[in-house]
């Protein structure tokens, strides 16, 4: 019902909505949640696993009942805590949990099965037939379970990402939090306010509570005011601190506005001091049927009438053990809500908390032993002092257990929160560094003690960061007592007496634990799933841990909480990931002929993070096999050329290069002359090939190495270790050339004629001049300047030229154009690699950090006369053993059959077993030059068994191919085409 | 107080060499740069200029020269080579990277505000300003950026090969800024 | 030795009768699940750590090897450290012969584990999906599903279209790295880790193991090269020999006895998500980026991906592994992304060299080491305390752990399925 | 996580690479190969401080140890393999 008069809403701005199919109206200024309160709807949710009616429990992110399905299609987003949302036009809301609807949910028959289904039923029974899990009971279990639904479509939202830097973070904007702003912003320290709510103030907008002589709210609107003027203090509202990390870092979360392009951001704060904020929060009180929709937090009822003007009921009981509770019998009466009765188990409280009563029954000594009624609350049974029992009717039961420092952010580093007897509740244990509570969280209850000790905290903190410690005094705040104690459970006969609200977690859950030996308060959660919900125990925390102590007959401080847990307000996944995600998931590196190649048409691949061309298709050709055929026999027999611009290159410069690389490589270094290229072999320290490539000699102190493309991070590393940690004493120093040159790999028995061309004039090109493995700087294209290898990956006589990186489309230009007479032909990665299988060069799928140079057949490049990374761990025998895979090729006897990598290996006539597993097939090519398929295997003692016949088995895939193993280089074994 | 907003441009022509200096040699090749250019290296994370060459320093022992132009591709780096060599002997290493690194200019208001979401590093004036640079990340990829002016003006320069992905990331990340921002 | 006995004498039998029966009666006829045994001052076999490495180590010893004067200590309380932490994923898809026949014997003993225990802890077989996005992968994915094949074990490769008609709502379309198929092991799935633990710990007890909690291993006593026992901080505790099964306080523990392992303690992160209706019916791993994800029983997306990479002992994760695990999480499955992360944790994993796990004797006589999970050693769970109980019992090690021998790195014969080499938070 | 590089300046856990033990010195090339096994595979652990290998990859590129407390993620120190800042550093 809402309010004739007050509130903070806006009543000059209505707005429409929807919940459960029916339309309503509220205000703005209003939380979904306060606009049904307000529109009288009381019934709000169905519980996870009894699936009772529920109603509005909190006026905050705690809230476990009222949880909604916002938005359709796509936009639907489940488990939104009406509490929280702000109200928008046109909103539409969904009840979730339910079926077929909110009030009719047929699952509701699990509430009166509810002692079968106590905690951990499950893990004793369901256990005949075996396959009746997966089938039968699981689909009913997970059915039942979860909340609401995903849209099951890609999420359309869009999350921001920003990284933050402050001298100092307030955590919550109350009082405390305020005060603390106002005094760090006032220093001139970089500020950030981090408030979850949107608007600024705590419980300052809940309650009525009196500041410097005006209201609460005045106050807080006026700090806020003075927050904006000042230059380096920044006020974030919407935006809930979710996580304390290591190195000073928060991880917060901003809602975007109504309306806005951004649905939410992540904020990753780093801050040198911060402000812990972040109040108290109230606890409920445990009593059978303590979940009718009408029950609500004592401070939520104040809320709603105070800040929303929407009264929650029309007839209330308040049920407090705390003094504070006191004050809603007060507000309800103020705000037009009768007010019966207010119980309090306590029979000490003072006369000037019971003033606060009014006209209300005051029934001190007495408790609620049970609620009453079934979608809605009708009234409360009340235990007197005497034990007489009787039933007062309402329709709104406000409850107070007391309250607990919300303390959840302090412990995310591993402190662990400490019982605190005089505040009757856990406080921060030890708190991370630069990290200070204070207000409500420090056990500072009352708004003039919250002022205080914000003033003091803010100001402490900037002088922290060395700005001027401001004394502010704090304003005089009105009268307030904070005073409770913890209740355990009014046991009843009759009725659920419900600790976790969303779980359906109870009092007799808890015994149960404690009978079946899960006694520690973590063996509890587990077994119960108390505190497991989406509000991760914030409401039932306190009062389960008061339960489990009594029966293990401890004290409450004895046994600390369960672990508090980033994030302390749920994040979407969608936020973590912000724009990297979908296509943007990874950056795209593109090579220097990119777009040219795009022109041509070519089909891209995937190499790690870059976009190669797999092959050039032409028109009329009927699949990627026809167009690398083509590809690889126009290099075989006239000339083509293929981007290699992503093969790591780097750049190695100093008198010590040659010493650097005998140590670095398995073979001989120190002879290289300039003007010379060498084939290369690194390992890891453990004897493992790690890479391969060319290393050329360009002047006397300048080198340049070629990496994989798929290892050239990891060698620059590699080599960067070796530089600066394992020889520091050598001169030597490195950068990766990689994006600088367009690298273009011109091969085929016309290769010198077509590079000829395209150089500028004056290079010698003869065999004599410039010879296999020569290398060499000169100009191309007029001018600019280039670098020539004559370096084979196909077999046949090949350069790679190397132009920068912006001429790479002038270049393969200039290629088309010169070597036209020739039919040249660019191929992609795809004819490369059937090129280099039919050549035997080992490559990703052979270099796979499992295989030795001996299982490589590059045992000959393994230097004795130097030390070399892996030289000694390579010694040992399980990798120098005889019996190990080496590498061969294999031809499909019936030379129509294809072969197919991943297929194993089992010697002719055994069978395919484990026990006979000889080793797989690595990689394979239709070969062009051959006419049938060929392949690449590892097989034990391999090198020994040219000409044998093996087995390729697939059991995967079915299918069995018998080919013979060969030596595996197929083309050119003595290398004359490479030479000329 | 400058137009909201911010503006990106990329500098197609720019001239980039990485400089570094051998072994102990430090002193020496600073001197050199000094008499050959004018140029004082800086040998913390800061930039200096002197008759249209910047320095930029790009990790300890390392500088990127970085020039608006250059006659041909890499004419920088063998210029400065050819300078060294002549004062130092072959005492320096310096590597043509003009076509290694694509360089953007960020420019405005906003600038700032862009840059918070793709660099984690502190770019707010008592911690960064005109002078200073930084080795970071920009989104997923590697970066030299400095500041030129308090417009204010960045230059970040990315590896060539991600210059497509980090136009995007620019663009997603101008996209994202809040509508309404409170002026600096 | 053999198939594991019937079921002891002193424990509840857990039936839907009793169910039903308990529930007319308040629930107030059941008896502890374990006997939390007070330590007493000497064992035949002591196992140092109360996951699910040590528990069913106990329960394999009592019920298979038949040796029941066993205690198992545990710091905390059972099931504190990995085995209460990890994602629940049991597979036995793994690539190399010294660890195929391994992962296989825990899988058939997965299938078994309602029956030995009589205790129903949820093994369900919903299989598990790794997807390949090149061709490259797809044929590594061929190796691996062939080795598995030779050895019995079941795997399908499917191509994308196949897989599209199992989950529809990857990202097909608009993938930076296309989905190309998925390698899919029907049987593996998930398991509810939890009471895989209590289960254990039930079986063990009941046949007279004492299961002894908050009893800390603080030092050991050797006397000439052999264990006697060990110092605890609820006094000391004699033994013939001792089983070390702590996970990821391996180094820590070995360092006690003096020894030095090929082992790194690092952190792994896991996440859930609010509860949302079932929509992810199988275990999936993304191929082109760090993530994994199933949806528990509850409705929570629990979800995960690599190492945070730095040496750990904090039990707690960073945000850069959570934005990259999310990230990937937006690449291949965006209809996740309103799902909210409820709560992020961490384990310690006692990552090996080689990536692979030790069942071993140590230099020291009588002492016994199982450890190097890292972070797959859920699913070894049984097969791993069926192991170690072997190898405690009969001082031989299982046929079917061979090859986790402590000496395998001097010897040079590694099992490093990833080929990452000597570099533990990349394995 | 924030490293403090000595080159740079504290910077973000995202910019560095993890290598691991810094302690175990590489033997020399005759040692005997049980001392190459104990430098590749046999690592102390400890909980507590640990001086480990980090590399600013993103950032300077230098490798730099770091003492950091394993239980904690508290930074005791980190020193760069290149010696301090200043011309001349990158080449020790
Ligand atoms: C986030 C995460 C996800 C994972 N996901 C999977 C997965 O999906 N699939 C999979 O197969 N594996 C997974 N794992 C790995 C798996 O959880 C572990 O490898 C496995 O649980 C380790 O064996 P355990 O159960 O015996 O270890 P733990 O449960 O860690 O048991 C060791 C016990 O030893 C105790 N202890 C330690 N020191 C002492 C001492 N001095 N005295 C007495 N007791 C001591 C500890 O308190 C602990 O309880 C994951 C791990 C994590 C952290
Ligand atoms: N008398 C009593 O018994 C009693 C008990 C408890 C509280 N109180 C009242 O509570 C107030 C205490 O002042 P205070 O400033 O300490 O607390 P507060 O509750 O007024 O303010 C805390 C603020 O922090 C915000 N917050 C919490 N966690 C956050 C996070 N992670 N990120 C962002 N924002 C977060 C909350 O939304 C809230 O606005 C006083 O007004 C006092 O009257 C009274
Ligand atoms: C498979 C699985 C599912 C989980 N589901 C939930 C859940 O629904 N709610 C919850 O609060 N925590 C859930 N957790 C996390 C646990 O609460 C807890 O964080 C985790 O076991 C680590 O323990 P710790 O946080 O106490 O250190 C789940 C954990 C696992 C392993
Ligand atoms: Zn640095």
């Amino acid at each position: 019902m809402r309010l004739p008069a007050g509130g903070r809403i806006d009543r000059a701005r209505p707005l429409a909505f929807r919940f459960d199919g029916r339309y309503y109206s509220g205000f703005a200024g209003d939380t979904l949640a306060s606009a049904l309160l307000a529109n009288g709807v009381r019934l709000v949710g169905r519980s996870f696993k009894h699936h009772r009616p529920r109603g509005v429990f909190t006026a905050g992110p705690e809230e476990p009942n009222a949880l909604v399905e916002l938005g359709r299609g796509a936009e639907r987003t489940p488990n939104t805590r009406a509490t929280t949302t702000e109200l928008r036009e046109g909103l539409e809301a969904f009840p979730q949990n339910c079926w077929p609807s909110l009030r009719f949910d047929l699952m509701a028959v699990n509430g009166l099965l509810a002692p079968l289904f106590a905690a951990g039923f499950y893990y004793k029974t369901f256990m005949w037939p075996s396959s009746f899990w997966e089938k039968v009971y699981e689909p009913l279990i997970r059915r039942a379970a979860g909340l609401g639904r995903l849209s099951g479509a890609p999420d359309p939202g869009v999350y921001d990402k920003v990284h933050d830097f402050c001298d100092v973070l307030v955590i919550g904007a109350g009082p405390a939090g305020l005060a603390a702003a106002l005094a760090a912003g006032r220093s001139g320290a970089r500020v950030i306010l981090a408030e979850e709510d949107f608007e600024l103030g705590g419980r300052l907008l809940g309650d009525r509570a009196e500041i410097a002589g005006g209201s609460g709210s005045a106050w807080a609107a006026s700090v806020a005011g003075e927050l904006k003027t000042l230059a380096e203090t920044r006020v974030l509202r919407r935006t809930a601190v979710f996580g304390v990390y290591d190195g000073g870092t928060y991880g917060a979360l901003e809602q975007g506005p109504a309306g806005g392009v951004v649905r939410c951001r992540y904020r990753k704060i780093v801050a040198r001091r911060c402000v812990l904020a972040s109040g108290a929060l109230e606890r409920p009180l445990v009593f059978a049927d303590n979940d009718r929709p009408g029950v609500m937090l004592a401070s939520a009822a104040r809320t709603y009438v105070n800040r929303f003007a929407a009264a929650p009921g029309r007839r209330a009981v308040v049920f407090t053990t705390s003094d504070d509770g006191w004050r809603t019998a007060a507000d309800l009466t103020r705000a037009g809500v009768a007010v019966a009765a207010v119980v309090d188990p306590r029979s000490d409280v003072g006369a000037d908390v019971t003033a606060l009563a009014g006209d209300a029954e005051r029934l001190t000594g007495a408790a609620v032993a049970r609620a009453l009624g079934g979608a809605a609350l009708r009234g409360v049974e009340v235990a007197g002092a005497d034990g007489a029992r009787r039933v007062i009717a309402c329709d709104l039961l406000a409850v107070s257990g007391g309250w607990s420092p919300n303390l959840a952010l302090t412990a995310h580093l591993g402190a662990r929160p400490v019982w605190s007897a005089q505040a009757q509740a856990f406080a921060p244990g030890a708190t991370p560094e630069g990290l200070r509570v204070a207000g409500a969280a420090a056990g500072r209850f009352t708004t003039a003690e919250a002022l205080a000790d914000g003033f003091a905290a803010g100001a402490e903190a900037a002088e922290a960061c060395g700005f001027p410690a401001l004394r502010i005094e704090a304003p005089g705040a009105g009268p307030e007592a904070a005073r409770w104690a913890t209740l355990r459970h009014i046991a009843n006969a009759r009725g659920k007496s419900y600790l976790d609200l969303q779980h359906d977690v109870t009092a007799s859950d808890i015994d149960l634990a404690h009978r079946e030996g899960f006694r520690a308060p973590e063996h509890v959660k587990r077994y119960t799933t108390l505190g497991m919900a989406t509000d991760q125990g914030r409401l039932s925390s306190h009062n389960g841990l008061a339960l489990l102590a009594q029966a293990n007959g401890a004290a409450i401080g004895e046994q600390g909480p369960t672990t508090h847990r980033p994030p302390y307000a749920p994040v979407p996944i969608a936020a973590f990931a912000g724009a990297e995600r979908d296509g943007a998931f990874r950056p795209v590196r593109h090579t220097p002929t990119h777009a040219w190649a795009e022109r041509r048409g070519a089909v891209f691949v995937e190499a790690g993070l870059w976009l190669r061309a797999q092959y050039f298709p032409n028109p009329g050709e009927r699949d990627w096999q026809e167009s690398v055929t083509r590809e690889v026999r126009a290099v075989r027999n006239g000339v083509g050329f293929c981007d290699v611009s992503t093969l790591g290159k780097i750049e190695l410069f100093g008198p010590d290069v040659a010493t650097f690389l005998e140590r670095l490589y398995t073979n001989a270094w120190a002879n290289l002359a300039v003007g010379r290229a060498r084939y290369g072999l690194m390992l890891r320290e453990d004897g493992i090939v790690l890479d391969d490539g060319t290393t050329s000699r360009l002047g006397p102190e300048h080198y340049v190495m070629t990496t994989t493309t798929a290892n050239a991070a990891r060698v620059f590393q590699h080599m960067e270790f070796a530089r600066q940690v394992l020889w520091p004493e050598l001169d030597v120093q490195m950068v990766s050339a990689t994006d600088q040159w367009a690298q273009i790999a011109i091969a085929g028995p016309l290769a010198r004629e077509t590079l000829a061309r395209v150089l500028d004039p004056g290079f010698d090109l003869s065999d004599a001049a410039f010879p296999y493995m020569a290398a060499a700087e000169t100009t191309v294209l007029a001018g600019a300047p280039a670098r020539v290898f004559r370096v084979s990956f196909s077999g046949e006589r090949g350069y790679e030229l190397a132009a920068p990186a912006r001429l790479g489309e002038a270049l393969a230009d200039a290629l088309m154009a010169v070597g036209a007479p020739f039919a040249i032909t660019p191929y992609g990665v795809e004819a490369l690699g059937v090129m280099r299988i039919e050549k035997g060069h080992p490559a990703g799928p052979e270099l796979n950090g499992q295989t030795t140079p001996g299982d490589l057949g590059l045992a000959k490049l393994l230097s004795r006369r130097k030390d070399y990374i892996g030289r000694r761990l390579g010694e040992r025998p399980g990798l120098t053993d005889p019996d190990r895979q080496t590498l061969v090729g294999l031809k499909p006897i019936d030379r129509s059959q294809r072969l197919r990598a991943g297929g194993h290996l089992v010697r002719e006539g055994a069978p395919a077993s484990a026990a006979h597993d000889e080793g797989h097939v690595t990689s394979t090519a239709y070969s062009p030059t051959l006419g049938h398929s060929i392949a690449l295997a590892l097989l034990a003692r391999g090198a020994q068994r040219l000409g044998e016949r093996v087995r390729i088995v697939d059991p995967l895939r079915g299918g069995e191919v018998v080919a013979e193993v060969c030596a595996p280089v197929f083309v050119d074994p003595g290398g004359e085409r490479l030479r000329g | 107080m400058a137009e909201p907003g911010s503006h990106l441009e990329r500098l197609p022509g720019a001239a980039v060499a990485w400089l570094a200096a051998r072994r102990g040699q430090g002193e020496a090749l600073a001197r050199a740069m000094q008499a050959a250019f004018g140029l004082a290296l800086p040998d913390t994370p800061r930039w200096a200029a002197a008759s249209g060459r910047r320095a930029v320093w790009a990790g300890p022992g390392q500088w990127l020269i970085v020039a608006a132009h250059e006659p041909v591709p890499g004419g920088l780096a063998q210029e400065l080579a050819a300078a060294l060599t002549a004062v130092l002997g072959a005492r320096a290493a310096v590597s043509i990277q003009s076509d290694g690194r694509a360089l953007f200019r960020l420019s405005g208001a906003d600038a700032r505000e862009t840059l918070a979401r793709l660099c984690p590093i502190d770019l707010h004036p008592r911690a960064f300003g005109p002078g200073h640079a930084a080795l970071t990340r920009l989104g997923q990829i590697a970066c030299c950026l400095w500041q030129t002016d308090d417009a204010p003006t960045y230059e970040i320069a990315v590896p060539s090969s991600y210059a497509a992905s980090a136009g995007h990331a620019f663009a997603a990340a101008t996209a994202r800024l809040p509508a309404s921002r409170t002026p600096p | 030795m053999g198939a594991p006995g019937s079921p002891p004498s002193g424990q509840q039998a857990y039936s839907t009768w009793r169910l039903l029966r308990e529930a007319l009666n308040g629930n107030r006829g059941w008896a502890p699940v374990w006997r939390d045994a007070e330590p007493r001052s000497e064992y035949d076999v002591l196992i140092i750590g109360g996951g699910g490495h040590g528990l069913a180590t106990a329960h394999y010893l009592s019920s298979v090897y038949g040796i029941h004067n066993v205690a198992v200590l545990e710091k905390s309380w059972i099931g504190s450290g990995n085995a209460g932490r990890n994602t629940t994923i049991v597979r036995s898809n793994y690539l190399l012969p010294g660890n195929i026949p391994f992962y296989e014997f825990s899988m058939r003993l997965w299938e078994g584990l309602e029956r030995d225990l009589n205790y129903n802890a949820m093994v369900s077989q919903r299989g598990v999906l790794n997807l390949y996005h090149s061709d490259a992968q797809r044929d590594a994915y061929a190796r691996r599903g062939n080795a598995m094949a030779l050895h019995g074990v079941d795997g399908e490769l499917l191509d994308r279209e196949a897989l599209r008609r199992m989950v529809p709502y990857l990202a097909y379309e608009n993938a930076r790295f296309p989905i190309k198929g998925a390698l899919l092991q029907r049987r593996g799935g998930t398991v509810r880790h939890d009471a895989v633990v209590w289960g254990y710990a039930r079986a063990a007890s009941a046949r007279g193991v004492d299961v002894v909690q908050r009893c800390e291993v603080t030092g050991f006593r050797i006397s000439n090269g052999k264990v006697m026992g060990v110092e605890t901080t609820r006094g000391p505790i004699g033994a013939n020999k001792v089983g070390v099964a702590v996970a990821g306080r391996s180094g820590q523990v070995a360092a006690l006895a003096g020894l030095r392992l090929p082992i790194e303690s690092h952190v792994l992160q896991a996440f859930v998500s609010e509860a949302v209706k079932p929509v992810i019916h199988h275990v999936i791993t993304f191929g082109a980026g760090h993530f994994y994800i199933s949806q528990s029983d509850k409705g929570g997306l629990v979800f995960g991906g690599d190492l945070d990479g730095y040496n750990s002992y904090a039990q707690r994760g960073n945000l850069p592994t959570a934005e990259d695990v999310c990230e990937g999480a937006m690449a291949l499955m965006p209809m996740v992304g309103r799902a909210r992360v409820l709560r992020q944790w961490g384990g310690i994993m006692d990552m090996t060299m080689d990536g692979s796990p030790i069942i071993d004797r140590t230099p020291i006589e009588g002492l016994y080491l199982n450890a190097g999970w890292c972070y797959g050693g859920f699913k070894a769970t049984p097969a791993s305390g069926y192991a170690f109980a072997h190898l405690l019992a009969t001082d031989a090690p299982h046929e079917t752990a061979a090859a986790y021998r402590l000496d395998r790195f001097a010897a040079g014969r590694m099992i490093d399925e990833k080929g990452q080499g000597p570099q533990p938070n990349l394995h | 996580m924030r490293i403090p590089c000595p080159h740079c300046g504290a910077r973000a856990l995202e910019e560095f690479a993890f290598l691991g033990a810094a302690d175990p010195v590489r033997p020399a090339p005759d040692a005997p190969l049980k001392d190459w096994v104990d430098y590749a595979y046999l690592r102390d652990n400890p909980a507590g401080a640990h001086r480990e290998w980090w590399r600013h990859a993103f950032g300077c590129g230098a490798w730099l140890a770091v003492t950091r407390d394993t239980t904690t993620h508290a930074i005791l120190a980190a020193t760069s393999a290149l010696g301090g800042a200043g011309p001349g550093a990158g080449s020790p």
